[in-house]
């Protein structure tokens, strides 16, 4: 077993640990912070597949911004820690269900699928793909999304500024609807 | 001038057009523009006849309607047979006219009545002079409505009015028949023109089976107009119209039509033996039937319904058996004495307001005319000697016994026997003994109905003439200079049988005069020993019962079943069919259970479902 | 790539884009700068200002060869413009009745309010335009996001909230599905450019590596599929919409249902039929070979389709608010439109982009009638269109057009529509499909007529009139001038659309 | 006649006085009656001109127009463009409906005084069923065929569910799912024709030998051809109605107000016939005939079924409706004969039924509006108090029976007339129906006329002469064509001999 | 460099996101719902980067689209939970039963 499988099979142990500790945790918060180590155990399968600067996004976002968001919805919205309510069992079985038979189906085609690189050509393109992705990734990253990838890279900017936008305008406590009745 | 023939059922067409707008208004006018408009036309009627006689013919038609190929016409053509009708329609109706002037003098409705006899002429007229089926089904069926319309005529009686639908529905399966077998004609000969349907029957372009097929569907046509068993039922329910309709229509003319109409389709009928037997064994029997219904009746014109009723079984009976002449003659003459019966119990009734003869009697004395008018119409029928009936019903023994048909004879003289002795049955009733009417003051008729009386009177007894074993055979002869084709062979007169007839009438008049006009025989007598005979004939053989439990009770229950079949059952699959879609409505409404995550779930299952068949259908899993 | 590189690009043709963009930057930093006494209502003139120059825009660039930058992460053909034109005049309707939408001052950030329906416009428009999965999700989440917020901008009306929060959910879970299977689909092709992706997985080529794993193709293109068919409203992705539409705003139901779904329908056609419709289906037959996967999937798609119809009409018989039976009725809509996407024929782009263009006016219209009364009052319950004949006999009428043309009878848009899309399924011998159809839009004439029967029938409630404000008035006029219009001559817009775009170049060389 | 604008300004007259009722005040009723009526004297006027200027021994169609409509396909794409057009044209046999709606229309909108409620907008949308009417008869293209079909729906739709008796919205809808699952099926019906043919003209499809198709058009199979005509039966089976497809006619005819349902059983169902001859039998000549024996006993249960049950039913517009049924049996008999006396036969029957049952019902409206119900029961004796009206409405009911010189018994003959030819048998089952109609139409009219007269309704009034008017009219053409019916049959032969041509007879 | 097996990846990511469906479906706690959302673009994001470099044809191009959806998971995540706040607000609950107001 080279080091690399060893690894992966620890992080992926994590990152599902984590989600199934979230499945089944009881208090809220636990739950979050159960997933905040599945988000690092799959930084860590960044660093693994060569994409480093992918792997400190994640860091940064999920396990430090998303999370900690999360956790401050929970605070925020006092939650009385009461487990789950005993209705709905039905739907959650069928939940359960469905998702199994998803996961069997894909799986199914995915347990032995290894894609040979450069197998297929695209009729203007001649190179085999870029092997090696380690190699200055994040300058490679940089370029791609500063030329390719600008307008999406735009768009971008306009959907956290609406994101921005939307979440005061839909967090923020109305004191301004009180001044716009004194007019 | 019989190139003019069609000016005939004019007249009776104009007085019926400017009565139906103005006669409301102008009630005695009303008469008069009838009865004046209907002479004029009884008047070209008989020019039309004279000349015919002298041997001119008309035939003119004119396109009507294309059928693809095929034209129908429409026009008129004048023969003898039906020059002979239309002077004794255009007669008949004249005279009852005038009787009706004075007859329904006080009815307010007396415009109306006018006008629906001017209907009733020009149709009668019309149908009279048709040169094809169509034309003559056409106004066959429009006589059979102004029956339907007079026969109602007070439209507030319950009676009147059950009478009147009676009326048309039966005779509708009689014209329906008709139109089954003149459509099956048409397809056969390629026309509805008469001269072309014969041609074709003599050029056997028919299959016999075909002949003989639409001659008993035409002659079912007349069973329902002429009130031939089994179809009677609806002319003694006539008897509800006025009374000089009953003269007219009931007796003289429409009724005669179907006899009429078999003689005017005799090639035919003389192609196929089964349909001549057919027709005499139905003639024959009526004549009977309808007799011995007659001996019981109460009704004075009930009993004279029946008494048409049995006659035009006589006539059918007579062209049955190849008595064409004799069948004709008897039409003419029975014209004549019924009409002169009608409008003389239309008398009677007039002076005691009832119709029941029970409540009648003694009248001799008061109607001093109707009373001698009306015996001399009951010898006419009864075939008393040198009276017109006599020499009628004679013809129609010596046909009958021609052709051999032994049985259908000896039918006939006791129908014979039966009406000599129901007619006087009637007189002695109603003229004879004391009086038992109500009413107190009975005077004669007006001049107004005496006169028609009297003329019809005279010709009841002097009408018999125009054909006689004796003094000549002028009708026959008319008849067969004309219409070769016919095969008309009358053995002239047969002394034996006109001396058994007359024995037989005269019994007749005697047994009535025993038991009603002297009593010497008890009148219960028979209906004290088998009283269940009596009743029988008195209910008229329960027919009316019959069909009322059979067809009428058949048909309402048919109709209702289908009504709930409709209700129920295509209707409700209606009902199930949007109940279905708000079903599927109500299941997914009940899924949409605001439950986020049931959404979720729903689509996932969706979804899941979806790439599982797929993938099982697609060969995945190998 | 240099600046040069880029600079050397056509960056004039996104100029609809951009001036929608401008727009929403204007207008956020107008409401950043302007006083809190400033009626925001105004923005809403601005906005329609940026539409009507974007609009213009469009209307020069009719007629421009395919135009791509940046390797296809923006594509102009005449596909991306016919329905860009339609996105525009579908916004610039919701604007005018956003004008007068809400007069109690409900919404307190009106501002926001218009800049994110910009943003939600750009996302709409980009969508049609990209060729490239990645501008595509960036793309339809710009779409979303922004939906979310306007769906919930009544922010102290729990149903609004309530509506957000399912938006968000659902359209979250949704979002996941769609890059699932794009993820699947790049791991397979390597590219993330459709018409890359078509030249790859084109099953002419019939490379072993993919026909062997031509399952989890097909799999990934029905999870990407799924994900749009949410956007849609289609079931069984549909349950989202009934709530949502409820919840929301009225113009924000209004955009949802038609500028959305547009937007939606085009990022279907694009993806499918550019990027998949060739690749290897699940069946092969030893004489043709594999059949394409489009192929495969139809018959999945038909029953979709078929269920969207069903499920929408028959859920729609009993609805008691008008705008939850408008939801179920654009699911319905919905189902029609994906007929012409199932029967593929020649006539397809062309049938489902005058389907929605009647759509976008009959439905529009109706919204600004329903929003109006629904307003006035204070419920959108369809109780409140009782007796409206009487209280405002002209929006009646208005009205009755709308449902008679959503309903599909004759001499409007609405039946024109309907009668296209017949055509093509039955000219591909889809009859089952085009019955369910034709059987569906009867039992719709149960509630169409429902609505009219109050509005003609019933007594009102209380017998005020009712005055029509400007914005939605001339929604009303040009929503009968469309439907009207494009319904007794057809070809005005079917010949414009055939004289001036090219269709075609929309499908790969 | 090369008017190519004339049909469309007959077909669009109605909207002038739309125009003019659309600027008049709401109140005004009078003036608003007034215009309405004159508004139907436009079209009328018209289409007599029309009725005049047609050319009878002219065996194409006249009048005609073609225009560009709708293009399918993108020529860029496919390669060819097909348009539809918006074509009009008239043959005897659309000439004789066009007047006969026109006529009808008028009467109808004479009858229409009794209308008390929202005036102006009746008579809207009562003109616009007009043009629908209109355009139905005259459209020489099947997609405007249908546009115009529809066209009627909801006009009708509005006039059963807003003026109509007390169950009147429950029957407007049922008007509508029939009516719409029935122009639902034709329309597939047609677009598949469209679809193989590539062609939307009647007159090029009736031209076209579907069996001479190429053998990859599913078209040039029998059994397709089966199916297609099966489904346009049934669609049009919808409107006629044949049985079991007939409830719905039953509530529209109970519920509807008078002078709707005059022109809904005088033409609208007619609408049903036209189609049958042009599009079944004008397209699939060969498998109609095939299909002759299935419409004939179809036919026959309607004549009976209908008849048997009106013969029941207690309700007078009821008994009307079921005899509506019964005689459009009589229609399908015609055509099942698929010989010229039994299409002639149908064609008669369909404009003399319309006639006959317009006639019928607007004088129901007139016992309705004295005596406020139509119930037999309720009613009897009315000839005391009301002769006019009561001689109209017996000689109505003679006319429905087929009493000869009527219009009636012309159909029901010639319809029998074709038939004994073909179907001997079941013709003669069929002559049943003549009897059992007789029965029910007495039955009713009688009740009604006849008997002692209510104490309630001794007084009523006779009829006026606006109501005198149209009855006269109505009976007047109902006598008209019983005692000279060349006067259509001229200007049909031609019509109904193009349609036999593809049946070979 | 010595290469694992692309299913791995595949097969863990598969996991996860399943895990995270199954989260949003059956969780009551509105934030886990939307923390589970997230769960389930990770494991995309997974996917792209593991295609990315085992791909048909690696490149760079699946890096940038785990980005561009880190970056978008995140805004949704933040609007989401705004929502949330507001609807907390008007409702005073984040149990994502309770908000059924609008069904049928």
């Amino acid at each position: 077993m080279s080091g690399e499988l060893l690894a992966f099979f620890i992080l992926a142990l994590i990152a599902i640990g984590g989600g199934v500790l979230m499945l089944n945790m009881r208090k809220v918060i636990h739950m979050v912070v159960a997933l905040v180590f599945t988000f690092l155990s799959i930084a860590g399968l960044y660093v693994l597949l060569s994409a480093e600067f992918v792997a400190v996004v994640q860091v940064l976002i999920y396990s430090g911004g998303v999370s900690i968001i999360m956790l401050f919805g929970i605070m925020l919205t006092r939650h009385n820690d009461r487990s789950e309510v005993s209705g709905g069992r039905l739907r959650r079985f069928l939940a359960g269900l469905g998702v199994l038979v998803f996961f069997a189906i894909i799986f199914y085609g995915i347990k032995d699928l290894a894609l040979g690189g450069g197998e297929i050509l695209l009729s203007g393109q001649s190179q085999g793909g870029d092997q090696a992705l380690y190699e200055n990734n994040t300058e490679k990253i940089g370029i791609s999304l500063y030329t390719n990838y600008i307008i999406p890279f735009e768009i971008t900017s306009v959907l956290l500024l609406v994101a921005l936008v939307g979440a005061i305008t839909l967090a923020k406590r109305d004191e301004a609807k009180e001044l716009n009745d004194d007019e | 001038m019989v190139d003019y023939a069609w000016l005939v059922p004019l007249f009776p067409l104009l007085s019926f057009v400017i009565l139906l707008f103005f006669g409301q208004r102008w009630r005695s006018g009303a008469a008069y523009t009838g009865v004046i408009l209907t002479f004029l036309s009884f008047v070209v009627a008989v020019t039309v006849l004279i000349d015919q006689i002298g041997g001119s013919t008309a035939a003119v038609t004119f396109d009507w309607l294309r059928i693809g190929d095929t034209v129908l016409s429409m026009g008129f053509a004048v023969q003898p047979l039906n020059a002979l009708m239309l002077a004794l329609v255009a007669f008949v109706s004249f005279l009852v006219q005038l009787y009706s002037k004075g007859y329904m003098a006080e009815d307010p409705r007396i415009g109306i009545f006018f006008a629906y006899l001017g209907l009733f002429t020009f149709s009668m007229l019309a149908l009279v002079i048709s040169p094809n089926l169509l034309q003559f089904y056409i106004f066959w069926e429009l006589v059979g409505v102004c029956s339907f319309l007079l026969i109602g005529f007070y439209y507030y009686k319950e009676e009147a009015k059950a009478a009147a639908k009676k009326a048309f529905i039966v005779t509708r399966i009689g014209d329906v028949a008709l139109f089954i077998g003149m459509i099956l004609l048409f397809w056969q000969a390629g026309s509805f023109a008469f001269a072309d349907i014969f041609e074709a029957v003599e050029a056997g372009n028919i299959a016999p089976g075909m002949v003989t097929l639409t001659a008993i569907l035409i002659f079912v046509g007349a069973v329902g107009k002429s009130g031939q068993f089994p179809l009677h039922t609806w002319l003694p329910d006539a008897m509800e119209g006025p009374t000089p309709v009953s003269a007219l229509i009931h007796a003289a003319t429409m009724v005669a039509a179907g006899v009429y109409l078999v003689a005017l389709m005799y090639p035919l009928y003389l192609a196929s033996s089964a349909a001549m037997l057919t027709v005499a064994i139905v003639g024959g029997f009526t004549a009977i039937f309808a007799a011995s219904i007659g001996l019981v009746q109460r009704d004075v014109k009930r009993v004279l319904a029946y008494s048409t009723v049995s006659q035009l079984g006589y006539m059918m009976l007579a062209l049955g058996v190849g008595g064409y002449v004799a069948g004709v003659f008897h039409l003419m003459t029975h014209a004549f004495f019924k009409a002169l019966l009608f409008l003389a119990a239309g008398s009677v009734i007039h002076a005691v307001n009832t119709q029941d003869i029970e409540k009648m009697g003694g009248l001799w004395k008061k109607l001093r005319f109707t009373g001698p008018l009306f015996l001399a119409g009951a010898l006419a029928i009864s075939g008393f000697p040198l009276l017109s009936g006599f020499f009628s019903k004679d013809e129609i023994f010596v046909a009958t016994l021609g052709a051999g048909r032994w049985i259908l004879f000896a039918i006939a003289l006791i129908a014979a026997f039966f009406t000599a002795f129901y007619m006087f049955r009637l007189f002695f009733l109603i003229f004879q003994g004391e009086a038992r009417h109500e009413e107190k003051d009975v005077y004669e008729s007006p001049g107004s109905m005496l006169v028609p009386m009297i003329v019809l009177g005279v010709c009841a007894v002097l009408g018999g003439y125009v054909n006689t074993a004796w003094f000549g055979t002028f009708l026959a002869d008319w008849f067969g200079s004309s219409t070769n084709s016919l095969g008309i062979d009358e053995s002239g007169g047969s002394p034996g049988v006109t001396i058994i007839a007359t024995v037989v009438v005269l019994g007749g008049i005697y047994l009535a005069w025993l038991i009603y006009g002297k009593r010497a025989i008890s009148r219960e007598w028979l209906s004290g020993r088998v009283p269940w005979v009596h009743k029988v004939l008195y209910r008229k053989y329960y027919v009316d019962e019959g069909y009322h439990h059979t067809i009428v009770w058949f048909t309402s229950g048919f109709s209702r079943f289908l009504g709930f079949f409709d209700r129920f059952f295509v209707n409700g699959l209606v009902e199930l069919s949007a109940v279905l879609v708000r079903a599927v409505g109500g299941m997914v409404r009940r899924l949409q259970s605001g439950q986020v995550q049931t959404y979720g779930t729903v689509v996932l299952i969706g979804f899941v479902v979806v790439i599982l068949i797929m993938a099982v259908t697609g060969g995945y899993f190998q | 790539m240099d600046l040069e590189t880029l600079l050397s690009f056509h960056w004039g043709i996104m100029a609809p884009e951009f001036t929608i963009f401008i727009t929403a930057v204007v207008l956020s930093l107008m409401d950043l700068f302007f006083s809190r006494h400033f009626n925001r209502r105004l923005f809403a003139w601005w906005a329609l200002l940026g539409v009507a120059v974007a609009f213009i825009f469009c209307v020069t660039e009719i007629g421009s060869p395919v135009t791509t930058i940046l390797g296809g992460t923006y594509r102009l053909d005449s596909f991306a413009l016919a329905f860009k034109m339609l996105l525009l005049i579908g916004a610039g309707f919701v604007l005018l009745m956003s004008v007068d939408y809400d007069k109690k001052g409900e919404i307190s950030y009106r501002g926001e309010f218009y800049y994110l329906f910009m943003t939600a416009l750009l996302g709409a428009m980009m969508l049609t335009s990209s060729a490239d999965m990645i501008t595509l999700f960036v793309s339809l989440e710009l779409l979303s996001l922004s939906s979310y917020i306007l769906a919930g901008m009544r922010k102290n009306d729990p149903t609004s909230n309530e509506a957000a929060f399912k938006y968000v959910v659902n359209g979250g879970i949704a979002t996941a599905v769609i890059l699932f299977g794009i993820s699947y689909v790049y791991g397979f092709t390597g590219t993330t450019n459709l018409y890359e992706v078509n030249e790859i997985l084109n099953a002419g080529n019939a490379n072993p590596l993919l026909f062997s794993d031509r399952y989890l193709i097909v799999f990934s293109f029905v999870l990407v599929f799924a994900g749009l068919a949410f956007k849609l409203a289609t079931v069984p992705f549909h349950m989202w919409a009934p709530d949502v539409y409820e919840g929301a705003p009225t113009p924000v139901t209004a955009f949802l249902s038609v500028v959305s779904k547009t937007a939606g329908f085009a990022v279907l056609l694009r993806f499918f039929y550019v990027g998949f419709a060739q690749a290897a289906g699940l069946h092969t037959s030893s004489q043709s070979g594999p059949e394409i996967a489009f192929a495969s999937l139809e018959p999945y798609f038909a029953v979709l389709a078929a269920m969207a119809m069903i499920i929408g009409n028959t859920a729609a018989l009993k609805q008691k608010n008008i705008k939850r039976l408008f939801a179920y009725s654009s699911i319905a809509q919905a189902g029609y439109v994906l007929v012409p996407f199932v029967a593929f024929t020649s006539l397809t782009v062309g049938d489902i982009w005058f389907y929605l263009m009647a759509y976008l006016f009959m439905n529009l219209g109706a919204f600004a009638v329903i929003q109006v009364v629904s307003e006035k009052e204070g419920s959108a319950d369809i109780q409140g269109f009782a007796g409206l004949y009487r209280r405002s006999p002209w929006i009646a009428l208005a009205m009755a057009v709308f449902l008679v043309s959503l309903a599909g009878i004759p001499a409007t848009a609405g039946f024109i529509g309907k009668f296209n899309i017949f055509l093509g399924a039955l000219l591909s011998s889809h009859y089952w499909l085009a019955s369910v159809m034709i059987g569906t839009t009867v039992i719709s004439y149960f509630y169409y007529f429902g609505i009219m029967a109050r509005m003609f029938l019933r007594p009102a409630s209380h017998p005020e009139k009712m005055a029509f404000p400007l914005g939605a008035g001339i929604v009303v006029c040009l929503g009968i001038a469309g439907t009207l219009g494009f319904g007794i001559f057809p070809n005005a817009a079917i010949g414009f659309l055939h004289d001036y775009f090219q269709l075609g170049n929309f499908f790969p060389e | 006649m090369s008017d190519p604008y004339f049909l469309s300004i007959l077909i669009f007259s109605p909207l002038v006085g739309m125009i003019v009722l659309a600027f008049m005040p709401k109140d005004v009723k009078a003036p608003l009656r007034t215009v309405g009526f004159l508004a139907t004297l436009l079209p009328l006027i018209l289409a007599l001109i029309a009725f005049v200027r047609f050319n009878a021994d002219m065996g194409e169609l006249q009048f005609v127009t073609s225009v560009p409509w709708i293009e399918i396909g993108d020529p860029e794409v496919t390669n060819s463009s097909l348009y539809i057009y918006y074509a009009l044209g008239v043959d005897g046999l659309s000439l004789l409906l066009i007047l006969l709606t026109t006529i009808i229309t008028a009467l109808a909108a004479a009858a229409s005084v009794k209308i008390q409620k929202e005036i102006k907008g009746y008579y809207l949308l009562f003109l616009l069923l007009e043009v629908g009417m209109l355009g139905v008869f005259a459209s020489q293209n099947l997609l405007l065929f249908f546009v115009f079909f529809e066209m009627t729906l909801v006009p009708t739709y509005f006039l059963i569910a807003k003026w109509g008796y007390r169950e009147r919205e429950k029957a407007a809808n049922m008007f509508l799912i029939y009516n719409g699952l029935g122009s639902a099926v034709m329309l597939i019906a047609f677009i598949v024709l469209f679809t193989q043919t590539g062609t939307m003209n009647i007159e090029k499809l009736q031209a076209i030998d579907f069996s001479r198709l190429p053998s990859t058009v599913p078209l040039a199979h029998s059994a397709f051809r089966y199916g297609l005509l099966f489904a346009l039966i049934v669609a049009f089976a919808v409107k006629l109605p044949i049985f079991p497809l007939h409830s719905w006619m039953l509530r529209v005819h109970a519920e509807a107000p008078v002078p709707t349902v005059m022109i809904h059983s005088g033409i609208l169902l007619k609408i049903g016939a036209y189609g049958l001859i042009r599009f079944c039998m004008g397209f699939f000549p060969e498998a109609f005939a095939d299909f002759a024996y299935g419409l004939a006993i179809l036919g026959l249960i309607n004549l009976l079924y209908g008849a048997f049950i009106a013969f029941r039913q207690s309700d007078f517009k009821l008994v009307l409706a079921y005899s509506s049924v019964s005689h459009m049996g009589i229609v399908l008999l015609g055509l099942a004969a698929l010989n010229t006396a039994g299409i002639q036969g149908a064609v008669f029957q369909v404009i003399s039924h319309g006639m006959i049952s317009a006639m019928l019902f607007f004088m129901v409206g007139v016992f309705y509006e004295r005596t406020h119900t139509t119930e037999l029961r309720n009613i009897s004796g009315l000839a005391k108090s009301m002769p006019r009206t009561s001689g109209l409405l017996l000689a109505a009911g003679l006319a429905s029976l087929g009493l000869p010189g009527m219009s009636g018994f012309i159909s029901e003959f010639m319809a029998f007339l074709g038939l004994f030819e073909r179907l001997p048998v079941l013709a003669a089952i069929g002559t049943l129906g003549i009897i059992v109609t007789a029965v029910y139409v007495l039955r009713a009219v009688m009740k009604i006329t006849f008997g002692k007269t209510k104490e309630e309704h001794q007084s009523v009034a006779d009829l006026r002469l606006v109501e005198l008017l149209p009855a006269a009219v109505m009976i007047g053409v109902i006598i008209l064509i019983g005692v000279y019916p060349a006067v259509l049959a001229d200007s049909l032969h031609l019509a109904i001999d193009s349609v036999l041509v593809g049946i070979g007879g | 460099m010595n290469d694992l097996p692309l299913s791995l990846f595949l097969v863990l990511a598969l996991v996860l996101f399943c895990v995270g469906l199954y989260g949003a479906l059956s969780k009551r706690n509105a934030v886990i719902v939307l923390i589970s959302i997230e769960l389930m673009l990770n494991a995309v994001n997974l996917n792209l980067v593991a295609f990315s470099k085992y791909g048909v044809i690696p490149s760079i191009k699946g890096q940038v689209f785990a980005l561009f959806t880190i970056t978008v998971a995140a805004a949704e995540a933040a609007v989401g939970l705004a929502i949330l706040f507001a609807l907390y607000r008007t409702r005073g609950t984040v149990n994502v039963d309770d908000m059924d107001d609008l069904k049928n």
